[in-house]
C-alpha cells in the first residue's frame, strides 16, 4: 500500500539546513500496522510529515498503491491519507466547534450530506451528540482525540499516518484510544503507520517495526522478533531494557549513543 | 413572569452541551463577557465607548442646533443654563458643537479601523504563513513604513489628498498599519507550525483557505485588542492633523479642530479649547480602559 | 547528618480550595502522608492534586488558593503557621523542589552556573568565587562532563537530560532534607530517564535525604519507589509498599496497572479503566476533568 | 523535528555569520534609505505645493516662474530628479534648504540636536519613572497600587498631548511663573555661545556660560515633562504587561523554591527577563520621539527636526524634507539595530 | 502608593529647585534689546532683488536705506532717501538722481551713484518675483545697462514706457530701490551671481541696522549702524522672534519677555485691556481683505451673482464681532487713507436683495465651494459669509488651505470663490490696479497669473482703458479722478467683492515708545523706539 525508499528529508536553508531523515525505506501492505520507534529528534515524525506532504523538502522515492509521489500532493492524495498529530490540545483549533472541525474536510473534498457525515463519525468514535457543538476546550484530553482520530476517518482514507497519537494522554485514557484505533482498523481495514517514542505502545498496535536513531533505521523487525527478545542492534536492546522500568543495575550498562 | 424564560436563557448559555452552533456562539459570547463585565473598569470603558455612540446616534434629539451656524451676538458666553459648554467664537453652542462631533469622532474610529485591520491582517498573516522571499519583501516594506515619520506621512497623504477628515483619517491609517502587520505575522508564525495548521494542510486545505479560516481569526483578536489601545491615539492624531489646519473643515465640530481654533481662548475663555479636550480625553480614556478589558478576555496569555 | 526522627514530614488532612466565580474549586481533599528518609512517589492522573500537594508542602501555592491542614510539619515546625521568613530559610536549603520541564523552571537569561551558586550564595553568604567553585564541585557531582564550560552555558543550550541534571545539581547545593521532584524525568526520553533518576537515586540515598517523587507512570514509581501514594480526584485512595504494588487491592489502582500496553499485548483489547463515582464521593462533579 | 542544540557542539557566531549579519544590517540600511528617499520623492511630486512659487512667491510673472521651474530641473521625469538626488547625495551634498537659504546639512546640525536633546531626556524620564512603576503595578496587581499606576498611565496615553502642553504653558509660566515660556533659550543669549555640539546647555558649559546653561535647562523643563508624560504611559504600561507574562513562569517558582528573598525573585529573575523585551519597547519609545513631536515644538516654539520638515514640506521644500527624513529614518534604523545589539546582549537565547 | 508619593514629590522638588535657580533669570528684557514675537515662517531671504514677503518687507526697510523712501515722522510724503534731489526730464522718460554726499555703507565704504546704478542693474539682471516693478519701466537685463547709468557722479534713469512720473518715483520706494554695497557684494560674487548666494542671508546697506542673523523659524537679530544718516537708532539691538502661536504671544507679552506682539487677535487685544503693563497702537495697514469669483463657472460666470455676493457678507457683524479693532469695512480696491482711496462702502448685507438677484438672473441652487487661508481670521469669515449664503440659497462648502497650497490652485484658476488678502508692492494706486484691473489678454495661455483679474478670468476693455489712462496721467488730480472712477468701475462690475481693509494692533509694553508702523507693510520703523 505505502512504499518507502530511500527517503531523505532536509529542513531550513544554506547553513541552518538540517539533515532529518537520511536515507530511509520500509513498507507497509493493505490493512498493516507499521511502527517507528525512537527518541525525540531520531527524525521518525519528519517521515510522516513527507509522506503527508507537509515537509516539501525530501527526495527518494515514496509510493501510495504502486502511484509514486510527487512534491505536490494533490485534494485526492490527502483524502486517501490522513493523519492524526500528537498534541490533542493543539492539533484542533481553539475557536471552531467540533461540528466546523469536522465538516472542514468535508467541505473540503466536496462530500455532500455532511451533517450525517459529522453525526455518523462521531458515533464511531465514541462520542455522542451533545459533543457536537462544543468547543475543544470543553473537552478532555481523550475526548480531543477521539475528535482528531474522527476528523481523520471522516473523509474514509485507506492510510493514516499516527504521530504519536496517545504520548499526551493519560495510560486509562491511552488504553481506550488504542483500543479505539485497533478496532477501526479492525473494521474499515485501514493501513497505519505508527510513530512513538514508547516501545510498548508500538509492540501493542503493530506488525512490524523499525527503530529509528539519528534519522536513519537502525533495525527492522517483526513484532515475533522483538516478542522473543531477540533485537539484534543493541540501541534496540537498550530500548527494550528500559521499557521494563526502573532498575539500578542495569541502568549503568547503558550507552549513550549520542 | 419572566422567571421561566431567564432559567431558560441561563441554561441556553451555560448548558455544557450546546445544540446548536448558534447556541456554541452564543454561549462563548456570554462567557466572554462574564470575564470582562467581572472587570469594573473595562465596563467603565465600555460605556463610555457606548456613551459616544448613543451620543452619535441620538444627537439630532439631544442639541439645540446643528452648531454650524454662526450666531455674533452671543459670542463666547461663559457656560450657563442656557449654553452648558459655553459658546465659541462664533457664538455657536459648544455643547451641540461637542455632540455632533460624536459622529466625527466615531467615524473617524470605524474608518481607521475597516482600513487598518484588513491592511494589517492581510500582509501580516500572508507574511508569517508564506515565509521565505514574500516575508522578506513584505516585511522590508512594512519597516519602511515603520522607519518613516508617521506625522510626516501623514501630513504629506493629506496634503496630497487634500485636508477633509477622510483624507485625513486614511493618511492616519496608511501610517498605522505597519505595527498591526507586524503583531498579525508574529501570531501568524507561531500558529504558523501549530498541529491545527499542519492538520488543515494535510486535510488538502489551500493557503487561502488556511489563512482566511484559521490563521486570520486566531490574528484578529490581538490586532482589534492593539486598535481599541491604539484608538486613542488615532484619535489623538486626527486631532493632531485638525490642530494643524488639515483634518475636519470648518464649521465641522471635529473636537481636535475645535481645540485648534480655540486655543487662542485659552487665557480669557477658557472653556472654548478645555471643553474639546476633555471630550477626547475621556473618549480616548474609554478606549484605552476597554482595550485593557478585551486584552483580558481575547488574550488568554494575560490571564491571571 | 541529622537523624533525630525517622519522620521527616508530617501531612495530616491537607485541603486546598480555589475559589472561582462558579463556586469553590477542591483540588486536593483531606490528603494524609507522612515521609521519612526514603523514597515516596505520588502517583495520579493529571488533575488528581499530586501537583499542588507537592507546592503545598513549600507553600508555593498560588496566592489565591485556600490551604488548610490539621497538621503540616517538617522537622518540627508547623508549615503553615511559619512567617515568611522562617518559609525563605526552610525553601532550598532544607526542603527543595524539581520542576518537570527545564525549559521552563531555568531562568532563560541567566548562565546555569549563575543559578546554581546563587543558591549556595544566598543560604550560605558565601563570597561569590567560593560559590563559583561550589557550582562546577555540583555540576561534576551529577556527571557533567565539562562542568567549567557548562557553568558558562544557558539553559537553552543545553538538553533536557542535561538541564535535568542541571536543576538536580541546583537543587542538591544546599543538601536539603527533603527533595520534592515533580514528574522530573517525564519530558526526557526513556533511556535519559532512567539515567536521570539513577543520579537522583544515588544522590538520595548518598546524603539520607527525603525525596517525594510525584509522578503520572505507575511502572516507573512502582519500581523507583519504596512507597506509593495513589491519588485520585484530589484523595488518596491507596497507600502501598512498592514491592507490594501488584497486589494492590483498590480497583483504581489495579485499572491502572491493567491497562497499558505491554509487549505481550499485542494484537488484544487492553482492559479499559472503569471509573465509579463512589471513588470520588463528595467531589464536585466538575473537578473530575480538571 | 529540528535537533536540540548541545553545550558540547559550541554556539558562537561563526565568522560567517557574523558576516552575513553586517551584510544583512547593510542592507537594511541601504533599502529604507532608499525606500525612505524614494517615498518621500513621490511625496513631493504629488504634493499640491508647488515648490516654484514656494521661491518664487505669490505675485512673480509666468516668465520669473518658468525660468525658475527649469533651473530647479522639474521638467526632468521623476525617476531622472531623483537619480540625480541620489548621485548628489553620495557626493555628501543634501542640497540647499528653499526656506532657510542654507545647506540643509547645516540646517540638520542646528535642527536635529533640539530634538535629540527633548527625546532623550523625555525618554531618560520615561524610563527611569515609567520602569518602576510598571514593576510595582505588575507585583501588585489588582490592588491600589496597580490601579494607580494604571490609571496615571492612560492618563498620559489618553490625554491630547497639545492641549496638555497648552495648559502647562499657561500655569507654569503664565500664572505661576516658575518655569519660563516658549523656545530654547532667552532670545537676548542667542549668538552668545558657540554652537560646537548643537546642545545648547552643553555648549554653554563648555563656554563657561553658566547663566545660559541654568536658562537653558530650565526651558527644558516643560516641554520634556510633556514629551515624557506619554513615554513614561507607555513605558510603565509596558513593563507592567510584560512582567506579569513573567510572574507567571515556571522559573519563577523555581527562584522561590531556592529560597530568594521577593525582591531577589523580582529584580534578578523576572526583571532580566522583562528587561529583554523592554529594549525594544524604549527603543520605539526614542525613535518615535525622534521624529520630532510636531505639535509639542510648535507648542513651545521649539526649533526642532518635526517643524522643520513640516514647515519644509508645507513650502515644497524637498531638499530640506528628504534630509530630514532620511535623519529622522537612519535614527530609527540605528536605534533598531542599537536595541537588537543590547538584546542580543542581554538574551543569550538571542545569540545564537 | 508610597512610590507615586515619592515620585510625585521629586517632581515637586525638581521645580522648585528649578523654580528657585531659575529666579533672576526671569527678569524683564535687556534695556537695550528690543524684542518682538510675530510668525517669520514667511522669510526665505534678505535679498532685496529677491525677497517679497511680508517680513522680509519689513525687515529691509530698517536695514537698507532706499532711493527714495518714506520716513517715519512723515509717513504720507515720498523724500529722498540716498537721493538727495532728482530732476525730472524729457517729458518724464528721463529722471536723474542726485546722491547724498558723506553716506556711508555698514562696511565704511561711501555710498555712490556707482551704487545706485549697480543695485537697479542687479535687480533687473536678477530677474527675481519683484523685478515686475521696474520692468513695468520697460526695462530688461539686455537694455537695463544702457537704461540706467552714472553720469557725472548722478545716476540717470530712462523710462521706455508711457509712464506717470509719479508712478516710477513710487515704484522706486518699493523694496528694490534698496542701494547695495556693491564693493562688498562683489566680494561676495560667486560665479558672476552679482552676490546672489551671500546676500540672502547677509547685508550690504547703508540703513540704520545691519542684519546678524537669521536663523529660520527662530530669529532674526539686527544690530545698530551708530553712524547712520539720522544718528544712531535708539536702541541698540532688535531680535524679531518667531512666535507663531498668538496665544503664546500674549503670553510672553504679559511676562514682559517681548517687547512687542505683532499678532495677536481681536479677542486678544481686549483681554489685554486691563493690563497696566501693556498698550495697544492702532496702526492702519493698507492690506485689503476680498472675495473674488472665478467667472470662468458657468453659474458664478453671470454679472448677476456677482452683484448678489456683494450683498450677502455681514459686514458689519464682523467688523463689530470677532474682527472688531483690526478690520474697518472698506469695498475699493485702493485701501482708505492713501491717495486717491474711494471711501464709498455702498454695499451691506440684504438677504432679500440677494435673494431676487439671483431669482431673476435664474440662479438657483448652487453648490460651491470657497477656497480661504487656513490662517485666522478667514476661515471665520469664510464661515459667516457660509452662514448668510445658505439663507440666499447658495450651499459653500469651505476649503482652507496653507498659502503654498493655495495660491497654485488659484493662479491656475481652478477655483470658484476666494478669499484672500492683497497688499500693495508699493504706494501707488497702480499697484492694485495693476492686479484687479488690468487683464489685456484673458486667454488661459497668456498665464498672466500675477493679476488677479486674469486669477479670476475677468477681463473688461473699458476697465483696461481706464487702467492704462489712469497710469499714464501726467497731471495728478487728472490721475486721481480716474482712479476713483476706477473704483467705482471694479466695484460695480468686477467680480471682486473687496470687504475689508486692515488696522494693524501693535500690542507693546508700555514702557515701549517710538514704534512707528505706518500703512504699508513694508513702512515699520525700530530706528525711534526706545524703551
Amino acid at each position: 500500500m505505502l512504499d518507502v525508499r530511500q527517503l531523505h528529508v532536509y529542513f531550513g536553508r544554506g547553513a541552518a539546513r538540517n539533515h532529518a531523515v537520511r536515507g530511509i525505506s520500509f513498507s507497509v501492505s493493505r490493512g498493516g500496522c507499521f511502527g517507528l520507534v525512537g527518541e525525540s529528534g531520531s527524525g521518525k515524525s519528519t517521515v510522516l510529515k513527507a509522506i503527508c506532504g507537509l515537509a516539501p523538502n525530501w527526495h527518494g522515492s515514496l509510493h501510495l498503491a504502486q502511484t509514486a509521489l510527487t512534491q505536490k500532493r494533490g485534494l485526492d492524495f490527502c483524502r486517501r491519507v490522513q493523519m492524526v498529530f500528537q498534541d490533542p490540545y493543539g492539533s484542533l483549533h481553539p475557536r471552531h466547534t467540533i461540528d466546523q472541525i469536522l465538516a472542514e474536510p468535508l467541505r473540503i473534498h466536496r462530500f455532500d450530506d455532511i451533517k450525517t457525515r459529522i453525526i455518523r463519525a462521531l458515533e464511531e468514535v465514541g462520542l455522542d451528540l451533545t459533543f457536537r457543538f462544543r468547543y475543544p476546550h470543553q473537552l478532555s484530553g481523550g475526548q480531543r482525540q477521539r475528535v482528531a482520530v474522527a476528523r481523520a476517518l471522516v473523509t474514509n482514507p485507506e492510510v493514516v499516518l499516527l504521530d504519536e497519537p496517545t504520548s499526551a494522554l493519560d495510560v486509562s485514557v491511552q488504553a481506550e484510544v488504542l483500543n479505539l484505533l485497533a478496532r477501526l482498523r479492525r473494521e474499515r481495514n485501514l493501513t497505519y503507520v505508527l510513530v512513538s517514542h514508547d516501545l510498548s505502545v508500538v509492540a501493542h498496535m503493530c506488525d512490524r517495526l523499525a527503530v529509528m536513531q539519528h534519522g536513519r533505521i537502525v533495525e527492522s523487525l517483526d513484532i515475533d522478533k522483538l516478542h522473543n527478545q531477540r533485537p539484534s542492534h543493541p540501541y534496540t536492546r537498550q530500548l527494550l531494557l528500559a521499557s521494563r522500568g526502573y532498575d539500578r543495575k542495569t541502568i549503568d550498562a547503558f550507552k549513550d549513543f549520542d | 413572569m419572566t422567571f421561566p424564560a431567564l432559567r431558560g436563557a441561563r441554561e441556553y448559555l451555560l448548558s455544557g452541551a450546546p445544540r446548536s452552533a448558534l447556541q456554541a456562539r452564543c454561549q462563548r459570547v456570554w462567557f466572554s463577557w462574564r470575564t470582562f463585565s467581572a472587570n469594573p473598569v473595562a465596563v467603565a470603558g465600555l460605556l463610555i465607548v457606548l456613551a459616544l455612540v448613543s451620543a452619535a446616534v441620538i444627537a439630532p434629539w439631544i442639541t439645540g442646533s446643528d452648531g454650524l451656524d454662526p450666531e455674533l451676538s452671543r459670542r463666547l458666553l461663559p457656560p450657563s443654563a442656557a449654553h452648558w459648554f459655553g459658546t465659541d467664537e462664533l457664538g455657536r453652542d459648544i455643547y451641540d458643537r461637542i455632540i455632533w462631533g460624536a459622529r466625527i469622532t466615531l467615524y473617524i474610529v470605524t474608518l481607521v479601523g475597516a482600513i487598518v485591520v484588513p491592511i494589517g491582517l492581510l500582509i501580516g498573516t500572508i507574511a508569517g504563513y508564506v515565509g521565505g522571499i514574500v516575508d522578506t519583501v513584505l516585511m522590508r516594506i512594512t519597516d519602511i513604513f515603520l522607519a518613516f515619520p508617521r506625522l510626516i506621512l501623514a501630513l504629506a497623504l493629506v496634503a496630497a489628498l487634500g485636508p477633509g477628515i477622510e483624507n485625513a483619517v486614511i493618511a492616519i491609517a496608511l501610517t498605522t498599519w505597519s505595527p498591526y502587520a507586524r503583531i498579525a505575522r508574529a501570531e501568524a508564525l507561531t500558529l504558523r507550525g501549530s498541529e491545527f495548521i499542519l492538520a488543515a494542510r494535510a486535510q488538502g486545505a489551500s493557503t487561502g483557505g488556511i489563512l482566511l479560516r484559521h490563521i486570520t481569526p486566531l490574528c484578529v483578536s490581538s490586532v482589534i485588542v492593539r486598535l481599541t489601545l491604539d484608538m486613542a491615539g488615532i484619535i489623538l492624531t486626527a486631532a493632531g492633523l485638525g490642530f494643524l489646519g488639515l483634518g475636519a473643515q470648518p464649521p465641522t465640530p471635529e473636537w481636535g479642530a475645535m481645540i485648534s481654533t480655540g486655543r487662542q481662548f485659552l487665557l480669557d475663555q477658557w472653556w472654548v479649547p478645555t471643553i474639546p479636550g476633555i471630550a477626547i480625553f475621556i473618549v480616548s480614556l474609554g478606549f484605552n480602559l476597554l482595550g485593557d478589558g478585551l486584552r483580558d478576555v481575547m488574550d488568554p496569555r494575560h490571564n491571571a | 547528618m541529622k537523624a533525630q526522627s525517622r519522620t521527616l514530614l508530617e501531612v495530616e488532612g491537607l485541603n486546598i480550595r480555589y475559589p472561582t466565580p462558579r463556586g469553590a474549586v477542591e483540588a486536593v481533599r483531606n490528603v494524609s502522608f507522612t515521609l521519612g528518609r526514603e523514597k515516596l512517589g505520588i502517583v495520579g492522573e493529571s488533575g488528581s492534586g499530586k501537583t499542588q500537594t507537592g507546592r503545598a508542602i513549600l507553600r508555593l501555592t498560588e496566592t489565591h488558593a485556600r490551604v488548610r491542614a490539621d497538621k503540616l510539619h517538617f522537622d518540627g515546625i508547623d508549615l503553615l503557621a511559619a512567617n515568611e521568613q522562617t518559609m525563605r530559610r526552610i525553601r532550598g536549603r532544607r526542603i527543595s523542589m524539581i520542576m518537570q520541564d527545564p525549559k521552563y523552571s531555568l531562568n532563560p537569561v541567566m548562565s546555569v552556573g549563575e543559578q546554581i551558586a546563587e543558591v549556595f550564595r544566598v543560604h550560605s553568604g558565601a563570597p561569590a568565587r567560593k560559590a563559583r567553585r561550589r557550582a562546577v564541585e555540583m555540576l561534576d557531582s551529577v556527571r557533567i562532563r565539562d562542568p567549567e564550560r557548562v557553568y558558562r552555558a544557558y539553559p537553552h543550550e543545553v538538553s533536557g537530560g542535561m538541564g535535568q541534571r542541571i536543576m538536580i545539581a541546583m537543587m542538591m547545593t544546599p543538601n536539603p532534607d527533603i527533595i520534592i521532584a515533580d514528574e522530573p524525568t517525564s519530558a526526557l526520553d526513556v533511556t535519559v530517564q532512567l539515567q536521570v533518576l539513577a543520579l537522583l537515586d544515588d544522590m538520595v540515598s548518598d546524603n539520607g535525604m527525603g525525596l517525594i517523587f510525584i509522578s503520572h507512570d505507575l511502572e516507573l514509581v512502582a519500581s523507583f519507589c519504596d512507597r506509593v501514594v495513589v491519588m485520585y480526584a484530589g484523595q488518596v485512595v491507596e497507600v502501598v509498599d512498592a514491592g507490594a504494588l501488584h497486589q494492590a487491592r483498590h480497583p483504581y489502582t489495579r485499572g491502572l496497572l491493567n491497562c497499558l500496553p505491554r509487549i505481550g499485548t499485542h494484537g488484544r483489547d487492553l482492559p479499559v479503566l472503569q471509573r465509579r463515582s463512589s471513588w470520588a464521593a463528595g467531589i464536585s462533579p466538575r473537578n473530575r476533568h480538571a | 523535528m529540528p535537533e536540540r542544540a548541545e553545550a558540547e557542539s559550541g554556539s558562537g557566531p561563526t565568522p560567517l555569520s557574523a558576516l552575513s549579519t553586517v551584510a544583512g544590517s547593510l542592507l537594511t540600511i541601504a533599502s529604507t534609505f532608499i525606500g525612505l528617499t524614494a517615498v518621500t520623492f513621490v511625496i513631493g511630486r504629488v504634493m499640491p505645493v508647488d515648490p516654484v512659487l514656494a521661491i518664487v512667491g505669490d505675485r512673480a510673472s509666468q516668465d520669473v516662474y518658468d525660468r525658475v521651474f527649469l533651473e530647479l530641473g522639474l521638467d526632468r521625469p521623476l525617476y531622472e530628479q531623483y537619480w540625480r538626488y541620489l548621485m548628489q547625495l553620495f557626493r555628501g551634498d543634501f542640497g540647499t534648504s528653499i526656506m532657510t537659504a542654507q545647506p540643509v546639512l547645516q540646517d540638520l546640525i542646528r535642527f536635529f540636536p533640539a530634538t535629540l536633546e527633548l527625546a532623550t531626556l523625555a525618554t531618560l524620564v520615561g524610563v527611569l519613572a515609567g520602569v518602576p512603576l510598571g514593576v510595582v503595578a505588575a507585583v501588585r496587581q489588582g490592588r491600589l497600587t496597580d490601579h494607580l499606576v494604571r490609571i496615571f498611565g492612560l492618563f498620559g496615553y489618553s490625554v491630547p498631548i497639545f492641549w496638555l502642553g497648552m495648559v502647562a504653558l499657561l500655569i507654569f509660566y503664565g500664572a505661576l511663573g516658575w518655569l519660563p515660556g516658549p523656545g530654547r533659550i532667552e532670545v537676548y543669549y542667542d549668538g552668545i555661545v558657540a554652537p560646537v555640539t548643537g546642545f545648547i546647555v552643553i555648549d554653554a558649559a563648555y563656554a563657561g556660560e553658566w547663566e545660559i546653561v541654568r536658562n537653558a535647562l530650565s526651558h527644558l523643563v516643560l516641554p520634556v515633562a510633556i514629551l515624557s508624560t506619554y513615554a513614561l504611559a507607555y513605558i510603565a504600561r509596558m513593563t507592567r504587561s510584560f512582567m506579569l507574562d513573567q510572574l507567571r513562569q515556571e522559573y519563577m517558582l523555581t527562584a522561590r523554591v531556592k529560597g530568594l528573598s521577593e525582591r531577589a525573585v523580582i529584580w534578578r529573575h523576572a526583571f532580566r527577563n522583562v528587561l529583554v523585551q523592554l529594549i525594544t519597547i524604549i527603543g520605539l519609545t526614542y525613535a518615535s520621539l525622534l521624529e520630532g513631536s510636531v505639535l509639542t515644538e510648535t507648542i513651545f516654539a521649539w526649533p526642532g527636526i518635526g517643524q522643520y520638515i513640516t514647515h519644509s514640506l508645507f513650502n515644497s521644500d524637498m531638499n530640506a524634507v528628504l534630509g530630514g527624513t532620511i535623519v529622522v529614518g537612519i535614527s530609527f534604523v540605528g536605534i533598531n539595530m542599537l536595541s537588537d545589539l543590547l538584546y542580543k546582549m542581554v538574551d543569550p537565547r538571542a545569540r545564537a | 502608593m508610597l512610590r507615586i508619593n515619592k515620585t510625585q514629590m521629586g517632581l515637586a522638588a525638581a521645580l522648585a529647585a528649578t523654580l528657585a535657580w531659575n529666579a533672576p533669570a526671569v527678569a524683564a528684557t535687556p534695556k537695550d534689546t528690543l524684542i518682538m514675537a510675530r510668525d517669520i515662517g514667511d522669510i526665505i531671504t534678505f535679498d532685496p532683488a529677491e525677497a517679497f514677503e511680508f517680513t522680509t518687507g519689513e525687515l529691509l526697510t530698517n536695514i537698507y536705506d532706499r532711493l527714495l523712501m518714506h520716513e517715519p515722522d512723515n509717513l504720507q510724503e515720498l523724500v529722498g532717501g540716498v537721493a538727495e534731489s532728482w530732476e525730472i526730464s524729457d517729458g518724464g522718460k528721463t529722471i536723474t538722481f542726485k546722491i547724498r554726499p558723506g553716506l556711508t555703507f555698514h562696511s565704511g565704504n561711501p555710498v555712490t551713484a556707482d551704487d545706485v546704478t549697480f543695485s537697479l542693474r542687479r535687480v533687473v539682471k536678477l530677474n527675481k518675483t519683484p523685478v515686475f516693478i521696474l520692468s513695468q519701466f520697460g526695462w530688461n537685463a539686455d537694455n537695463v545697462d544702457d537704461l540706467v547709468q552714472t553720469v557725472d557722479g548722478r545716476t540717470r534713469i530712462t523710462v521706455t514706457e508711457d509712464l506717470s512720473p509719479g508712478l516710477v518715483l513710487n515704484a522706486l520706494s518699493a523694496t528694490v530701490g534698496s542701494v547695495l554695497d556693491e564693493k562688498l557684494v562683489r566680494e561676495h560674487e560667486q560665479d558672476g551671481d552679482l552676490g546672489y548666494e551671500w546676500l540672502k542671508s547677509n547685508s550690504a546697506a547703508s540703513g540704520p541696522y545691519r542684519l546678524i542673523t537669521w536663523k529660520a523659524n527662530e530669529l532674526v537679530t539686527l544690530e545698530a549702524f551708530p553712524d547712520y544718516r539720522h544718528g544712531a537708532p535708539a536702541t541698540r539691538r532688535v531680535i524679531m522672534r518667531h512666535v507663531a502661536e498668538s496665544s503664546a504671544q500674549r503670553l510672553l507679552l504679559e511676562k514682559g519677555d517681548i517687547d512687542i506682539a505683532r499678532g495677536l487677535t481681536p479677542d486678544q487685544v481686549q483681554g489685554l485691556a486691563n493690563n497696566p503693563d501693556v498698550a495697544v497702537d492702532d496702526n492702519p495697514k493698507s492690506d485689503i481683505v476680498y472675495m473674488a469669483v472665478n467667472a470662468e463657472h458657468p453659474v458664478l460666470g453671470k454679472p448677476e451673482v456677482w452683484q448678489a455676493l456683494r450683498h450677502l457678507a455681514d459686514y458689519s457683524g464682523m467688523t463689530s464681532s470677532f474682527l472688531n479693532g483690526q478690520f474697518k469695512v472698506h469695498q475699493s480696491f485702493w485701501p482708505s487713507g492713501l491717495w486717491a482711496a474711494l471711501d464709498d462702502n455702498p454695499f451691506a448685507l440684504d438677504v432679500d436683495k440677494a435673494r431676487r438677484i439671483l431669482a431673476d438672473a435664474g440662479v438657483g441652487g448652487l453648490e460651491i465651494t470657497l477656497d480661504t487661508l487656513n490662517l485666522e481670521p478667514y476661515p471665520r469669515i469664510a464661515q459667516s459669509l457660509q452662514a448668510t449664503m445658505r439663507q440666499a440659497g447658495i450651499e459653500m462648502d469651505i476649503l482652507t488651505a496653507d498659502g503654498k497650497t493655495l495660491w497654485p490652485k488659484y493662479r491656475a484658476r481652478r477655483h470658484d470663490i476666494i478669499l484672500a488678502r492683497w497688499a500693495p508692492d508699493y504706494l501707488d494706486p497702480h499697484s492694485n490696479a495693476d492686479s484687479f484691473a488690468h487683464n489685456p489678454d484673458n486667454r488661459a495661455e497668456a498665464k498672466l497669473t500675477g493679476k488677479l483679474a486674469w486669477r479670476n478670468a475677468w477681463a473688461d476693455d473699458d476697465v483696461n482703458r481706464q487702467t492704462e489712462m489712469a497710469r499714464n496721467a501726467l497731471d495728478l488730480d487728472e490721475r486721481k479722478d480716474m482712479y476713483l472712477q476706477l473704483q467705482g468701475m471694479i466695484q460695480d462690475r468686477s467680480p471682486f467683492v473687496v470687504m475689508f481693509q486692515r488696522n494693524e494692533q501693535t500690542a507693546r509694553r508700555s514702557n515701549v515708545r517710538g514704534f512707528v508702523s505706518g500703512p504699508n507693510f513694508d513702512l515699520v520703523f525700530y530706528r525711534n523706539t526706545t524703551k
